[in-house]
């Protein structure tokens, strides 16, 4: 039987292959599916909080949801902006991405 | 329930700014007759408030709590006592004069008029506020539109002053709120999560947690008195900023910090307060001494009344640390009589500025022929500036003499009480001094052709002149309804300090 | 219990897939990946016993979002695909770093020894409606107007805003 | 019984005739100079009628009557009282006797001026201060009128606020009372911690007992200082010559009924405080003595003619000061009264000439006694009793103190006293002789005043000629525990009269038979004539004072101000500056950069956090 270090191993793993994606990726639509995959993780997380610790209550389910919402808008916007940026510099490479410098 | 008469007060500037919001900035007739009328409502509200307070029954009253945030023990709380009643009324006196101070504003009227209300909002949430947290909530409401309306609206050197205004409230509050923090957990060890400050003040603190936390409260407060040597920020800001919000700003806010020293710091931390004392007694000397000779020097009206305010509030300290009913009473007394009298100054150099575009003493001179209305005023204004019997000056002053006099301890084990107080009643000469000064230079001495064109205050320039001297005069003659209302106040943190 | 039959085979799945979003160099490629890894952890969440959770994620994750990640890689396309999702200069060092965050991660599971014990589960979709309109109410109603938003944003973004 | 009850409303009257001045009479200038008259004449009757009570009443030194309301309760007990003895009769008496016949005179006086009803309502609120000041039954309520007396002391010698000059000395007269405020105000709250009261008998009752003397001493110090600065006693007296910067009327006013007579009417009204202790009735009666003497000489060469009147009665003030110091306390009161007659006698006279001539130097005058008969001879009459001529006012009540003074045991003192009235009755015969006959040198040719003006002159000489008569009854009203009483000591008076005719007599060769040349005298004592026509040089001594002393202090805290205090802040937001300066490469602008470096600091956070684990 699988415990609760089971999921919480394998949300971290997810999480951490997420994480280097986000960092080590060029293509800005990369760096927005790895966000997505550590997203995931942590609704992993949530949910197997909510199975061990206290089933009747489904509050990690209702957080669960909520990420999901979280999750749909960040992409959404987020993938909104990129073409956005990608009409006005025709690069998606995150590297170009520098107007934030000073 | 009875009737919200706090929230109605701190509502009331809300309100014009949400219905100010909806006039459009070129109709500045409605915009103004808006923030008087509202500002009026508070006045009105504050007024009935000072007199229907019960002193027999004393404590805090006409009290409302609604919880915000049960977790963590925040509630909307207010209720008012002698302490800030006096305030309160202050307030709204200030801002409604302000009001009509800044009648003659030229530039993004509707713009000016939110930044102001909001202001204010600000200062009546502080002094109504009972729950910690809401303080320092409403602290910052004060001093955020400030920022904006120097930095706007003002004039000489505005962003130096608005930034250096801000900094400096900004790093007082944040020391406040550590200490404010610092109140919350140590009490929530003890198993009392609130920050309702009555509750708090039921809970034993060690004096090693005393000494810290009132150091931080007296500091960050300190900051905004404002204590020597922080006070730089105060005579700049004065410079900078648009009549209306300099009246405010050294009639008002600067009274936050004397205020926040005594509810949050002497009605919490009594032994940290008799620790700190002497620290404090010696910087309000820097301040009352210091303050006015600086103020002899200067060539610019707006500086000397800025310094002059280094100078008054310094007597707040003095009598803040001496600690006894007299010194208290007198402090408290003290902000609000130096709150009316530095607004009127500064809507009487305000008046002028608006007509001649310079404050520079020297080029003025014979004032008196052409404004006699503005130099009558501004000699009513300065003779309570030195403390003149017959003002309301003098009755706070005189009580904080008599409470650092009556101290018979020894600062540091070496320097007795009493020569300090007798250092800082020299400043009483030294005020004598420069205000004659200014007065002279300004409003005495032959007519000079050059000011010819100027108007004496007439209409709705006289309004806030009228209505600031009244109180004056008024609170000097009879000052026993206020001292007893503020006595009132006194008494339940003499009693943590005895 | 099968589960620990299906868990661990699905777990490795995952991490695969996972790793192959990343590494692929071909975002097509990723992006299929992605929707693989999505579905999968569909199956992780059935087997938590949250099967509304299940149907959501194969909803929102593997249909909406994929649909959008790849309508974004289509919007902006270059001309070799092959090479349209490189390394950056982080890669080594960001691979160490994610290795130790996750061992230190793994450490602190295994170590801080959470006490529980399975308990059965009742109806969770009930739970869950009870939930979202009554203590969460307001949260719920806040997700749906952020939720209105992003979209209002997402379509001004592409759109523009006539000045 | 009634008036006394009713004693409170004397300082009322003047105070409404203020305001109602104030408000309304912009529109009717005429109306002003009634409503401040009449006031003023309520006041007097009503002084009258407590003065009527007083005497048939029984009230006396030992049994005043008292009355109070409370004005402040918590957290310092003050009250607003009436106290009523003889010592407040008379003083009541005075003031508003004085003050009507000044407003009266000023009727005509100010008559062209443009701010006629200015002036008045000054001159109102001025008599009110003084009034409330003497009913005062406790100490702060006397500093709190004390001051207010200050402040139309101010606002008057100011009232011609466009020549600078005025306003100079308004300044000047303000700020030197406000030093001995300041030493007033500290002994007050020394008395007030020692013994928790401000009231005047609850003080008088506990003094004696008291046993720390040392403190007592300070504190009769302290609050002596108020009286120096107020009664222009040396060396606060520096505003007083310039005070006659105001209108003559006020001149008059502050020299004889109300400012200075303040300073010795609380040293008669605190005497057990002061006289309690060996040590302080000592420094008092000097200072006195000092004055007096100072005043006299600097007065012999000043040509002024307001300016030589104002030295008198600083000289004179230091008689009444060296009086309550002596121990002569109704001598001293005495003296205060006749005093005030002929000194606003004089001073009006002054006036009644500068008006007519438009001169005030007077060696630009003479022979004026031919064209202003009345004029003329009450001031003569005043100038008589100054210099203590029997049987004029001045004599008694000068020699009293004279008395006192070498009866008690003062002898140096005494001789001081002596050698002033010699220089008292020298320089007035200067003045008399110079101003009045001879040949006339003025350019404007000068007519009688009108009757307004020259009313009061005669009724103020009635008394100044007859009021001395009332000694011996004065002496028996007013009287303190303390002093012992002296008859009249015939060899004294003798050397009184004697000295203050040889006075004359030489002012006579000098200046009125020219038989030794005043110019040769100057020219032969040249630095001493310097040294007393520019007063010593006090003025430039504390003129020195405040530009090396005090405004270098106040320049050198405003470039401390700017430069540390604020260059700290300053340097501090420049440091903070260029740290950003450097610190802004670190910004790469690299999303994926800021990425890691955030993670990185969680990981630290996650790792410092499980250290334990």
């Amino acid at each position: 039987m699988v415990g609760l270090e089971g999921y919480l191993i394998l949300a971290a793993a997810l999480f951490c292959i997420g994480l280097f994606g986000a960092f080590a990726k060029k293509n800005v639509i990369s760096v927005l599916m790895s966000v997505e995959l550590m997203l995931n993780a942590a609704i992993i997380n949530l949910v197997a909080f909510n199975r061990f610790l206290a089933p009747a209550k489904v509050t990690g389910h209702i957080f669960a949801i909520f990420i999901f919402v979280v999750a749909a808008a960040g992409i959404a916007v987020g993938l909104a902006i990129v073409i956005n940026i990608y009409r006005s510099r025709a690069t998606t490479n995150v590297e170009d991405f520098n107007i934030l410098k000073w | 329930m009875q009737f919200p008469i706090l929230t109605l007060i701190l509502l009331a500037p809300i309100l014009g700014i949400a219905i100010i919001l909806f006039i459009p900035a070129a109709r500045e007739k409605e915009i103004k007759l808006t923030a008087a009328a509202v500002t009026f409502i508070s006045l009105v509200l504050s007024i009935a408030a000072f007199l229907t307070y019960d002193k027999g029954m004393g404590g805090l009253q006409f009290q409302e709590t609604y919880s915000w945030i049960p977790a963590f023990g925040i509630s909307y709380s207010v209720g008012v006592d002698g302490l800030s009643l006096p305030l309160i009324l202050l307030t709204s006196i200030v801002i409604f004069t302000g009001v009509f101070a800044s009648w003659h504003m030229e530039q993004r009227i509707k713009e000016f008029f939110i930044f102001l209300l909001l202001l204010v909002s600000g200062v009546f949430g502080v002094f109504i506020s009972r729950d910690l947290f809401f303080f320092y909530i409403f602290f910052e409401v004060a001093v955020i539109p400030m920022f904006v309306l120097i930095g706007v609206w003002g004039s000489t050197r505005k962003d130096y002053a608005a930034m250096k205004l801000t900094l400096y409230l900004l790093v007082g509050g944040v020391l406040a709120l550590v200490g404010i923090i610092s109140t919350f957990i140590y009490a929530g060890n003890l198993g009392v999560r609130t920050f309702d400050i009555q509750l708090l003040s039921t809970i034993k603190y060690s004096f090693g947690f005393q000494k810290f936390a009132f150091f931080l409260i007296m500091m960050g407060f300190g900051f905004l008195v404002p204590m020597w040597p922080f006070h730089t920020w105060s005579p700049d800001g004065h410079v900078a900023a648009p009549t209306a919000v300099s009246m405010l700003h050294a009639g008002v806010l600067m009274k936050l910090g004397g205020y926040g020293i005594i509810r949050a710091g002497i009605f919490l931390f009594p032994e940290g307060a008799k620790f700190w004392a002497p620290l404090i007694v010696v910087l309000c000397l820097a301040n009352v001494v210091y303050g006015a000779m600086v103020a002899m020097v200067q060539k610019d009206l707006k500086f000397v009344i800025g310094y002059s305010s280094v100078s008054h509030m310094g007597y707040v300290l003095l009598g803040i640390a001496s600690l006894n009913y007299a010194g208290l009473d007198g402090a408290v007394a003290q902000m609000f009589a130096h709150g009316i009298m530095t607004a009127l100054f500064f809507t009487l150099v305000g008046n002028i500025y608006n007509k001649a575009h310079t404050r520079e003493i020297a080029r003025f001179g014979g004032l008196m022929h052409q404004m006699p209305r503005v130099g009558i005023g501004f000699l009513i204004t300065g003779l309570a500036s030195l403390g003149l019997p017959g003002l309301n000056n003098f009755v706070a002053e005189f009580l904080i003499f008599t409470g650092s006099f009556s101290k018979t301890t020894l600062l540091f084990s070496f320097i007795p009480f009493k020569v300090i107080s007798i250092l800082a009643i020299l400043g009483i000469v030294i005020t004598a001094l420069y205000v004659l000064k200014v007065v002279q230079d300004t409003f005495f001495g032959p007519r000079k052709e050059e000011w010819d064109h100027l108007k004496d205050a007439k209409g709705v320039e006289m309004v806030p002149i009228v209505i600031l001297a009244g109180v004056l005069i008024l609170f000097g003659l009879f000052p026993s309804p206020l001292i007893d209302l503020i006595h009132n106040g006194v008494i339940p943190l003499m009693n943590r300090l005895l | 219990m099968i589960s620990p039959y299906v868990f661990w085979p699905i777990a490795v799945l995952i991490v695969v897939f996972a790793i192959g979003v990343v590494h692929f160099k071909n975002i097509v490629h990723s992006a299929l990946m992605l929707i693989l890894t999505f579905v999968g952890v569909a199956v992780v969440f059935i087997l938590l016993e949250a099967e509304f959770l299940a149907f959501v994620q194969i909803l929102v994750y593997a249909g909406a979002i994929s649909i959008l990640i790849v309508f974004a890689v289509m919007l902006t396309r270059r001309i070799d695909m092959n090479e349209s999702n490189p390394f950056n200069k982080l890669r080594w060092i960001s691979l160490i770093f994610c290795l130790g965050f996750f061992g230190l991660i793994v450490r602190i599971v295994l170590t801080s020894r959470i006490s529980y014990e399975k308990l059965a589960v009742q109806d969770t979709m009930g739970a869950i409606a009870d939930g979202l309109f009554g203590n969460y109410m307001i949260p719920f109603e806040v997700a749906a107007i952020l939720l209105l938003i992003a979209i209002a944003g997402a379509i001004i973004l592409t759109k523009g805003v006539k000045d | 019984m009634t008036f006394i009850n009713l004693a409170w409303l004397i300082p009322i009257f003047p105070v409404v005739s203020f305001v109602l001045i104030s408000f309304i009479t912009k529109r009717f200038k005429g109306i002003s100079a009634m409503i401040a008259i009449a006031g003023m004449s309520v006041s007097l009757l009503f002084s009258l009628g407590v003065f009527y009570d007083v005497i048939t009443s029984g009230v006396s030194m030992e049994h005043p009557v008292e009355y109070a309301v409370s004005w402040l309760t918590a957290p310092v007990h003050i009250d607003a009282g009436v106290l009523v003895d003889p010592l407040t009769a008379v003083m009541l008496l005075i003031v508003t006797f004085v003050g009507l016949m000044v407003e009266i005179y000023s009727w005509g006086y100010m008559h062209n001026d443009a701010g006629f009803s200015r002036f008045f309502a000054y001159l109102s609120l001025f008599s009110s201060s003084m009034l409330g000041l003497v009913i005062a039954n406790n100490y702060f309520q006397m500093f709190f009128f004390w001051e207010l007396v200050g402040l139309c002391s101010y606002l008057l010698i100011g009232f011609y606020f466009h020549k600078p000059s005025a306003v100079e000395a308004n300044k000047k007269a303000f700020v030197t009372n406000r030093v001995g405020d300041f030493g007033f105000l500290i002994g007050i709250l020394c008395l007030f911690i020692a013994f928790g009261t401000f009231n005047f008998r609850e003080l008088a009752a506990g003094i004696p007992a008291y046993a720390n003397i040392a403190f007592l001493t300070i504190t009769a110090i302290l609050i002596f200082t108020g009286p120096v600065a107020k009664s222009a006693q040396f060396p606060l007296h520096v505003w007083l010559p310039d005070a006659m910067e105001g209108p003559t009327p006020v001149s008059a006013l502050i020299h004889a009924a109300t400012m200075v007579a303040a300073g010795v009417y609380l040293l008669a009204r605190g005497y057990i405080l002061f006289f309690s202790i060996q040590e302080v009735s000592l420094i008092i009666a000097y200072i006195g003595g000092i004055t007096a003497f100072i005043a006299g000489t600097v007065a012999l060469v000043q040509r002024d003619l307001k300016r030589i009147l104002a030295f008198s009665t600083m000289s004179q003030l230091g008689y009444m000061v060296m009086a309550m110091g002596v121990g002569g306390m109704t001598a001293g009161m005495f003296h205060l009264t006749s005093h005030a007659f002929f000194k606003a006698l004089l001073f009006l006279g002054a006036g009644s000439i500068i008006h007519a001539i438009h001169t005030q130097d007077i060696f630009e005058m003479g022979g004026v006694i031919k064209k202003m008969k009345v004029t003329s001879v009450t001031f003569i009459i005043g100038s008589l009793a100054l210099a203590g001529i029997p049987p004029f006012a001045g004599f008694f009540s000068k020699d009293e103190i004279l008395t006192v003074t070498y009866e008690n045991g003062y002898k140096f003192l005494y001789f001081l006293g002596l050698t002033t009235a010699f220089l008292t009755a020298f320089y007035m015969a200067r003045l008399v002789f110079t101003v009045f006959f001879g040949e006339d040198r003025q350019k404007h040719s000068g007519h009688e005043s009108p009757w307004v003006m020259t009313l009061p002159l005669v009724i103020l000489s009635v008394f100044a000629v007859f009021y001395g008569f009332l000694s011996k009854s004065f002496g028996s009203f007013i009287y303190f525990e303390a002093e012992g009483h002296a008859g009249p000591n015939y060899m004294i008076m003798g050397a009184s009269v004697a000295v203050a005719l040889g006075g004359i007599i030489l002012g006579w060769l000098i200046y009125g038979r020219k038989a030794v040349s005043a110019q040769a005298l100057q020219e032969r004592f040249k630095p001493v004539y310097k040294l007393l026509f520019n007063q010593y040089y006090l003025n430039e001594a504390y003129q020195w004072l405040y530009d090396n002393i005090v405004l270098r202090i106040a320049k050198a805290f405003y470039w401390v101000d700017r430069n540390i205090v604020d260059g700290f802040l300053n340097g501090f937001t420049a440091l903070i500056a260029k740290i950003g300066t450097k610190l802004r490469f670190v910004q790469t602008g690299s999303l994926q950069n800021y990425a890691f470096l955030f993670f990185m600091a969680i990981a630290l956070l996650i790792l410092w956090l499980a250290v334990p684990i």
